[in-house]
């Protein structure tokens, strides 16, 4: 681990001498891009971080969203890429201990994980195989142990993950706005590390997440231990409750160094600790060492002498590890000493804040030809076509991964996975909704429309919980940011992200970017992932049972976007074409359209139409409810189509409505009256799903059958390696 | 062709922590009145029963495989393979 | 009417207990910290599910031998209702203080999901307001939730009338589909799927009203009329 | 006093299944090229590290742990103790 060149003189001319080793070693941890974004920050700015709802605190960690009634909804983001990539098992477990560990410095309790989980092509590619079983795994065994419900998520496969792999994590909290970690701290105060051993494991962590896999450092592997993290939660609790917490943050990335250096620099004091107070796993550990260690399950604590005793007691009796590890100054100084020898002596503002670059940017080449179409082969057989479409593994039921997630715990969860977003009840009678989605296959081919399309995606499958989106968050995937090119694409996500979260006014509570996730063969495709939470004021919309007779609507219009599109690529193995594009104000009128309706209770149920398109929507919503439907191809409106553009283009703002028919006239009121585009376009019964081109047959299906086939056919590849 | 017992021990590489191991020590053994244990580190076993010419192809089929099919992960564990003839 | 929801290091359903027991069925309950000691005169004392002492070694293994078991066992002797749910049914197995032990599913996942049970016996403290052979929806979650036994102590379950709950179809691959047991004298019950997840309607999607009964059952027990 | 290296191995008793190894055994080995192997058991191994004033205490206090705090179910599985000398 170390700084480059450049990074190093202007060091010294900062201090305005030579940094000692264990100097060298914090500012590299606390310089790399993993802690300072210095590639990112200053674009990052663009985002809208504020709203009536938004809470700001100094050194939080988590977004904080003001719900009502004296209670917020705490949000994070996170990913561990690398580590999973290497060690799927222990990087997925850790990646959730991270994501909590925020939610947990602001003081609120940790209420629903998220996961998001990309790998290579887990037909073909063994590795790929192993990856996603094992970060399934690794993620189970976190959050069930816990006991935070994993409530939510996506998995996608692609090539261009091939021996690598992308974990995001996201979590959200929950608690009384009085309880909020104020992050204040004074003279005199004590900084206290608590929670689990110190250990060489993990170190350079930072540092590895920011470089290219090739350069595998194998010390940056680190163990989970959710048992401790549980204790930590409970322990924090209580002292949170208890009054004794003046400052909290979490260790992760970059260690101590980090966490005593952002606290420092973020409350505006000086911070004076002995690397002798810390406990250790193992003996003979160098300061340097100690600093920079990503051992997990760590929490830095600042409380006052007279609270200390309390603090011990409470981490006693959860037999967790309580050191006091320094006091607060008034110097802004970092003051790392052994004993009574000094090993560091920096101003926290030097180590905490990383000249940020302003990397070069430029088109990409690709991009000029990447909308062309090819001819295809036509299709043949349609009924076909969508089968093997609904037992591919990016659309086949996830229920082998949620199913190994406790979603339960904690009593909250409403809405289970397995439908659109997830619902979870709050103490003040109120909802929430949450949802993560990303799409790199429209990404790659637009960067700026594709990110559109994954916040617009997540905003849609929360819609359909009957919630109204009230804050975002973004963890921005990308390659190698010193390829210009690869720099565009990710300065062109945060645009369009930014257009949308201003449209709409949704604010970004928390986000995360993720660089440098390079595989052997090149740079991953742009992987924006874009989580939407929404908050239901009353009574969220819970899918009724459809039956014999409901009518189907469908709102907004199909285009000819098949770029990116699960047909092309997973049928036709083919890249390009146009990927779909959010009209901002049809996107507005129709989530605001689907809202009124559920709001009236006019609506049975609704599901957005996504990956795999109009064939694969209804389909689900078939299966799910285990009754057919036939749907007029001719009906579905928007542009002049061909038969397989109507049935699997992507185009978003689309819902699906699911209802009685009595409803019908009060239904198409309201969207006529909204000037909504949308048309009725079929009819539930029977046991197949059937789409007819005018009087044409075009797709039969037997609903038993093709929901037991896109049930297990997940489980039955990861685990038998069979392939349908 | 003779049948062999080879047993596969899969631990954590030196340096690697074992949270498992330490819960046992800490909170079961020493618990206890048997303060004379000052360490417990755990380990998974697979014991294959397979058919090779001699000694030395049972033992290397049986790395191949763990290595192969990623019995283990060499990035945190490491096997200790023994052979027993049956 | 006092219930004690004790809570060992881990447990992480004991609040969800508590929710149930105090703001929807309105019991008398208190936590108690696996270190401590049970006072004499509670009424009903409920172990919680959770992972404690993160399933190390085996699931519920080291919870048994936490001090607060000895005033369990003293407790049980005096035929005070019992429960233990998921990981207590793990701990008072691994206490032996009900037969058998529970594997590891046999998928060799963690479990979540919504099952059936099907009441065997309604003659214990918290199944006395069932009638046999009626089905409860009801999840389960866990890792290790295949309930085993001899023949031998198959033999005594069937005889003693101990199986209290079954699975209405295979689920984890248990003996004899088995999801619940009970002590001889019937006071002391533990079961894998987690009643206190299935008793209000708002987050159970299929019908809250049988597995309340669990809880209405302990109420008539302890002589509180609904 | 001297040192020693306890294995304890936790392994199903004969007639109880072991889903895990069926699973290795014929969804990952068999699956692959490894026609050889016929039966793959698990288990699960402990190492103590001990300090007793011999050999002979070493083994017997180890057991008695396993016994007392039932570190192995003796309904379904049995240990077998091996010392080494440090
Ligand atoms: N990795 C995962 N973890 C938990 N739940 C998941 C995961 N992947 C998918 N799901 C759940 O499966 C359902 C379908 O997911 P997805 O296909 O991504 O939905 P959508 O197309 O509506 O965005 C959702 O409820 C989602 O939360
Ligand atoms: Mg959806």
């Amino acid at each position: 681990m170390s700084l480059e060149d450049q990074e190093l003189s202007e060091l010294k001319s900062k201090i305005g001498r030579e940094p000692t080793p264990t100097e060298l070693q914090i500012v590299a941890a606390e310089w790399s891009e993993h802690c300072s974004y210095k590639s990112s920050k200053r674009h990052l700015k663009m985002l809208p971080m504020t709203g009536p709802l938004v809470i700001n605190e100094k050194g939080y960690d988590s977004g904080v969203l003001d719900v009502g009634d004296g209670y917020v909804v705490t949000a994070h983001i996170e990913s561990h890429n690398h580590p999973s990539a290497v060690e799927p098992y222990g990087g997925a477990a850790t990646g959730v201990g991270g994501v909590i560990r925020d939610i947990l410095s602001a003081g609120t309790r940790p209420i629903a994980i998220f996961d998001g989980l990309r790998f290579g092509n887990v037909e073909k590619d063994l590795q790929a195989r192993w990856l996603f079983k094992n970060a399934v795994t690794g993620i189970a065994d976190y959050g069930n142990c816990l006991g935070i419900p994993t409530i939510g998520g996506e998995v996608e496969f692609d090539e261009c993950y091939e021996n690598y792999a992308l974990v995001d994590v996201a979590a959200l909290g929950f608690g009384k706005k009085e309880h909020l970690i104020k992050n204040h701290a004074k003279k005199g105060d004590i900084v206290v590390l608590m929670g689990g051993s110190t250990g060489r494991d993990g170190i350079g962590g930072s540092q590895f997440a920011s470089d290219s896999l090739e350069s595998e450092d194998r010390s940056a592997v680190q163990i989970p231990d959710p048992f401790i993290e549980k204790l930590i939660i409970e322990a924090v609790l209580q002292a949170r409750n208890d009054g004794l917490i003046h400052a909290m943050k979490d260790l992760g990335g970059g260690g101590l160094s980090c966490a005593i250096s952002e606290t420092a620099d973020a409350l505006e004091i000086g911070i004076e600790m002995d690397v002798d107070k810390v406990h250790t796993r193992e003996s003979g550990m160098h300061p340097s060492e100690i600093m920079v260690s990503e051992s997990q399950e760590r929490m830095l604590i600042v409380t006052s002498k007279i609270k200390l005793k309390k603090l011990q007691t409470i981490c006693e009796k959860f037999r967790i590890g309580c050191s006091m590890i320094g006091q607060v100054k008034s110097d802004n100084q970092v003051h790392v000493k052994k004993g009574k020898k000094t090993f560091a002596n920096l101003s926290a503002d030097v180590v905490a804040n990383a000249t940020l670059l302003d990397l070069p940017s430029k088109k990409p080449v690709y991009l000029k030809t990447i909308e062309t179409e090819k001819k295809f082969k036509p299709i043949s057989d349609y009924s076909k076509t969508l089968m093997k479409l609904l037992s591919s593994p990016n659309i086949a039921s996830k229920i082998w991964v949620y199913g190994q997630y406790d979603h339960e715990v904690g009593i909250r969860t409403v809405v289970k996975p397995g439908k659109d977003a997830s619902v979870l009840r709050l103490d003040n009678g109120k909802f929430l909704s949450a949802k993560i989605d990303g799409n790199p296959k429209h990404c790659y081919i637009n960067p700026r429309e594709g990110a559109i399309g994954c916040f617009e995606e997540a905003c849609r499958n929360v819609v359909c919980t009957g919630a109204k989106p009230i804050g975002m968050l973004d963890h921005l995937q990308f390659g190698n940011p010193k390829d210009p090119e690869i720099f565009w694409t990710f300065l062109e996500s945060l645009k369009g992200l930014t257009d949308f979260a201003k449209f709409f006014e949704i604010p970004c509570v928390g986000g995360k970017v993720s660089l440098y996730n390079e595989t052997p063969k090149g740079p991953i495709k742009p992987t924006p992932v874009i989580g939407v939470i929404g908050l239901i004021d009353k009574k969220p919309s819970v899918s009724q049972k459809i039956s014999e007779g409901d009518c189907l609507i469908i709102i907004g219009n199909t285009k000819n976007e098949l770029g990116g599109s699960e047909f092309f690529e997973y049928v036709h193995k083919f890249v390009g074409g146009k990927c779909p594009v959010v009209n901002f104000d049809d996107s507005k009128k129709n989530m605001n359209s689907v809202l009124d309706l559920i709001k009236n209770n006019l609506i049975k149920s609704a599901h957005d139409c996504s990956k795999g398109g109009l064939a694969v929507a209804v389909s689900e919503m078939c299966m799910t409810n285990q009754i057919g439907c036939t749907v007029s191809l001719d009906k579905v409106p928007g542009d002049k189509l061909t038969v397989d553009r109507i049935l699997f283009s992507e185009s978003h703002s689309r819902y699906l409505l699911s209802f009685d028919k009595k409803n019908l006239s009060k239904i198409k009121d309201l969207l006529k009256n909204n000037k909504i585009s949308f048309k009725e376009i079929g009819k539930f019964g029977g046991e197949n799903i059937q789409f007819n081109n005018k009087i044409q047959s075009v797709v039969k299906l037997n609903v038993e059958k093709t929901h037991r086939v896109w049930l297990n056919s997940l489980s039955d590849l990861i685990l038998h390696g069979k392939t349908s | 062709m003779a049948t062999f017992s080879v047993h596969v021990t899969i631990e954590n590489k030196l340096g690697i922590s074992d949270p498992e191991g330490d819960t046992i020590l800490n909170d079961l053994v020493l618990k206890g009145t048997h303060k004379t244990v000052s360490k417990i580190k755990t380990a998974k076993m697979l014991k294959f029963t397979i058919k090779e010419k001699d000694k030395k192809t049972a033992q290397s089929k049986v790395q191949e495989i763990c290595d192969d099919l990623r019995i283990y992960n060499p990035m945190v564990s490491k096997v200790i393979i023994d052979v027993f003839e049956n | 009417m006092k219930v004690g929801v004790v809570v060992f290091p881990g447990s992480n359903c004991d609040r969800d207990m508590y929710h149930v027991l105090t703001d929807v069925f309105h019991f008398d309950a208190q936590y108690y910290w696996h270190e401590k000691g049970l006072p004499k005169n509670i009424d009903a004392v409920i172990l919680p599910g959770g992972f404690s002492y993160g399933d190390r070694l085996r699931a519920g293994v080291i919870a048994a031998h936490s001090p607060i078991i000895k005033d369990v066992k003293k407790i049980a002797e005096k035929g005070i209702p019992i429960l233990g749910v998921c990981n207590g049914f793990q701990i008072l197995v691994e206490s032996g203080l009900l037969p058998g032990v529970l594997l590891k599913n046999e998928s060799l996942n963690f479990m979540c999901e919504w099952t059936n049970l099907i009441v065997e016996n309604n003659n214990t403290p918290f199944t006395n307001q069932f009638k046999i052979n009626e089905k409860i929806p009801i999840p389960i979650a866990n890792g290790e939730g295949r309930y085993y036994v001899d023949d031998d102590t198959m033999k005594k379950l069937k005889k003693k009338n101990q199986i209290v709950f079954r699975y209405s179809e295979v689920v984890n691959g248990s003996s004899d589909r088995i999801a619940g047991v009970c002590n001889e004298d019937g006071n002391v019950v533990g079961m894998m799927p987690h009643p206190e997840r299935a008793v209000e309607s708002e987050i159970n999607p299929i019908d809250n009203k049988p597995s309340s009964r669990i809880f209405e059952s302990l109420l008539t027990t302890m002589g509180v009329s609904k």
